[in-house]
């Protein structure tokens, strides 16, 4: 489903990594690891368009994802290292936006089920400003319960998130890829899904 | 024509030779800092170099 | 002839090609300075109506004339860079860029000493001249954004887009001018008398060949500085004669 | 799920942007402030005389509309840009292009529009006769939105740049000349009594022209500025 081939990216005049070659098909789980500098972040950012990989390609169902654009990000859905909700806003219009944005239209009886799930109870009409950092964590974590995406690309997910979360994210993760769905991710700390076979992938 | 007449230029000789002067200023000030930005570069290249000599 | 232009695009080739072609431009373009400087002021005749203060047209209108080229030759290279990702092009743009924008104050700067006898006023608000002082604006505004950015490819990419936004707006700029100028009624300015010498011609078209010439050298020492400091890392340049030494 | 058609995005784009602008009021007020002192301080710098002020009234409000939008041009893309929103707006499955116009038309609102309201009202310190600012208001109308227009492709391409609110000002302020002098001229038409329509109309133009391509252009520089 997801190809990568030959891929090379630099920052700048710095090159990164070159020659990255790997695929994922659908109900698989990749852990991309690394050292702090090692390009992880950008190696997703590269995944998501953003950064012009130097050579190679990326193909999602066989086609380049340069050539597919729109189709392709109907299909995924990108966390960052950024939580990218607003301060000013509550959790509720928070993912009421970024669902629109992901192009889903959401009602609030879905975002208050998914506030729920993220363990949220409650908060949902708090400005999100008086909310921890895990808490905002997630809010952000949420939007991917809203998304009908099927590839979740993943930069460090577990950041800020306490043992009962990452309990959480594990759950999900297992529920998206039973449901034929895929996961990219970076992190410090391995996850261990119970049932699925995860795969490594060491970036040096 | 004479040497002072030509430099009089007609009354004009301010204007012309503010001209010129600032045409012949601005190519030697250009030359100069490129020059100079290639002796910068150079001698950054150079410490470079004497690093990675002195690591292997 | 099949000539292989994508060797002469890539860096290290290219430095040492400019390397080589830089005495050329720099002589040629100093043997026409004095040429066409000779032209200017011993051959040409006196201006009627202008007396001696026309000589100035000498080095005004190549100036003016090549900074709005440069101007359009710098957008044509970031455009390349910007489309095709090829380095050198965006090297070239901003190897170009304060050459260009020298030029235009040069050509402000002589347009004033040449407006003050013959208008009665350093600087009035025509068209031309205010599109000019436009133009250095630009070229200031592409130096300052490239500077601005740390990562050289953003830097480019993003003046690139600037250069071109640019190059599209000065023929608004000017039109505009116009028009507000007509209606000011302000200033007329107009060039007195189309026939010119032929020795004057010869001596503005000499003289814009020589700054065109001293222009390309000028700008190929600088992109030979640029591709230095932006490829520092890579092999060749550790090869290089000069840093060897 | 449902899908979000264009103009759905496009109408959740400007609630969200004008939301937030609501919630931080302080810089939309700093901007309308600025316009209003800006053009009050321009009477006692050059003096009294009714005639004079009359005269340099389009100008000098113009001028000021001009610098007061380039303060809030910062705002456009930094916040988004700073939490990461930016990113997931390039993810939308729909074309940027449209999102950024969204933003520009939200900028607009928010920062132009007050300045289109306020200005008769500042208008009436230069003394400026009624049909005169009727004519005031029309050209602002069409002109403040190119400026933030043009300002979008500035600020993208300083987003998060140091010195960016500076160089923005150095990227945009040539790039305005033409609304300026449009804009200001077809008062001064009234004034004068000539044709007030071919500066408007000049003005319509170019605001369909960048209608057109800014929002390209500044998904563009944005991209740039993102990688």
């Amino acid at each position: 489903m997801l190809e990568i081939s030959n891929l090379t990216c630099s920052r700048g005049d710095h090159l990164l990594f070159s020659d990255l070659n790997f695929s994922l098909s659908v109900g698989e789980l990749l852990q991309v690891q690394g050292a702090n500098g090692s390009g992880k972040t950008s190696l997703l950012r590269t995944l998501c368009g953003f950064i012009m990989p130097v050579a190679g390609e990326i193909r999602w169902r066989g086609q380049n994802i340069r050539e597919l654009g729109d189709a392709f990000y109907a299909e995924m859905i990108y966390l960052g290292h950024l939580n990218a909700i607003k301060d000013e806003l509550n959790a509720l219009e928070n993912l009421h936006i970024s669902a629109g944005l992901a192009g889903c239209k959401v009602d609030d009886k879905q975002v208050i089920a998914a506030l729920r799930r993220m363990g949220l109870r409650g908060r949902e009409t708090l400005p999100v400003k008086v909310l921890s950092q895990g808490q905002r964590r997630r809010v952000a974590l949420a939007r991917l319960l809203l998304s009908n995406a099927s590839l979740w690309v993943l930069d460090e997910p577990l950041t800020a998130l306490d043992v009962g979360a990452v309990e959480l994210m594990q759950e999900l993760i297992g529920e998206h890829l039973a449901n034929n769905g895929m996961v990219i991710y970076t992190t410090h700390q391995p996850l261990q899904v119970v049932g699925i076979t995860t795969r490594w992938f060491a970036l040096s | 024509m004479n040497w002072g007449e030509f430099l009089a230029m007609n009354g004009y000789a301010w204007y012309i030779w503010g001209s010129y002067g600032m045409a012949l200023l601005i190519f030697i000030i250009e030359i100069l800092m490129v020059r100079h930005r290639r002796r910068l570069i150079l001698q950054q290249l150079h410490l470079m170099r004497n690093a990675e000599d002195a690591v292997t | 002839m099949a000539i292989n232009w994508f060797k002469y695009s890539s860096p290290s080739t290219f430095y040492r090609v400019a390397g080589k072609m830089v005495p050329w431009f720099a002589g040629s373009a100093a043997v026409l300075f004095v040429v066409g400087l000779y032209i200017g002021f011993f051959v040409a005749p006196t201006d009627i109506q202008q007396s001696e203060a026309y000589r100035i047209m000498f080095i005004h209108v190549p100036a003016s004339i090549l900074s709005m080229f440069i101007y359009l030759v710098m957008a044509s290279y970031a455009a390349l860079g910007l489309i095709f990702n090829t380095r050198l092009s965006s090297m070239m743009a901003s190897a170009l860029a304060p050459t260009g924008a020298l030029l235009a104050f040069l050509s402000l700067w002589t347009g004033a000493l040449w407006g003050k006898p013959m208008w009665g006023a350093w600087w009035v608000w025509d068209a031309r001249l205010t599109s000019e002082l436009i133009l250095l604006f630009l070229y200031l505004g592409f130096i300052a954004l490239h500077a601005s950015i740390d990562d050289p490819r953003r830097a480019d990419r993003a003046s690139a887009l600037l250069a071109i936004i640019g190059s599209v707006n000065v023929p608004i700029i000017y039109f505009s001018v116009q028009w507000w100028n007509t209606l000011h009624q302000g200033a007329t300015v107009k060039f007195t008398g189309t026939s010119m010498h032929v020795t004057m011609q010869q001596g503005m078209y000499t003289m814009m060949l020589a700054v065109w010439l001293y222009a390309i050298a000028v700008s190929l020492l600088r992109v030979r500085c640029i591709i230095l400091e932006r490829e520092c890392k890579a092999q060749w340049i550790s090869e290089l004669v000069e840093i060897r030494r | 799920m449902n899908k979000l058609s264009l103009i759905g995005l496009l109408s959740l784009v400007i609630r969200r942007d004008f939301v937030l602008a609501m919630r931080r009021r302080a810089d939309v007020l700093t901007t309308l402030i600025f316009f209003v002192i800006v053009v009050s301080l321009f009477p006692l710098g050059v003096g009294p005389e009714t005639d004079m002020l009359r005269k340099m009234a389009p100008g000098v409000v113009w001028v000021a509309a001009l610098l007061a939008s380039m303060l809030s041009l910062g705002r456009m893309f930094s916040a988004d840009y700073l939490d990461g929103t930016l990113e997931q707006m390039m993810l939308v499955p729909q074309s940027l292009s449209v999102l950024v116009l969204a933003k520009i038309l939200a900028h607009w609102m928010v920062s132009g529009l007050p300045l289109v309201i306020m200005a008769p009202v500042l208008g009436l310190q230069f003394d400026m006769s009624a049909q005169a600012l009727w004519v005031l208001i029309a050209a602002l109308f069409l002109g403040t939105p190119i400026l933030s227009m043009i300002g979008a492709v500035g600020a993208a391409l300083t987003l998060g740049l140091r010195g960016g609110g500076a160089l923005v000002s150095l990227l945009v302020l040539p790039l305005c000349i033409p609304v300026l002098i449009f804009g200001a001229g077809a008062v001064e038409a009234v004034v004068s009594g000539t044709s007030v329509g071919s500066h408007l109309s000049l003005l319509g133009a170019l605001l369909v022209m960048a209608l057109v391509f800014t929002p390209w252009l500044t998904a563009l520089a944005l991209r740039i500025s993102v990688e």
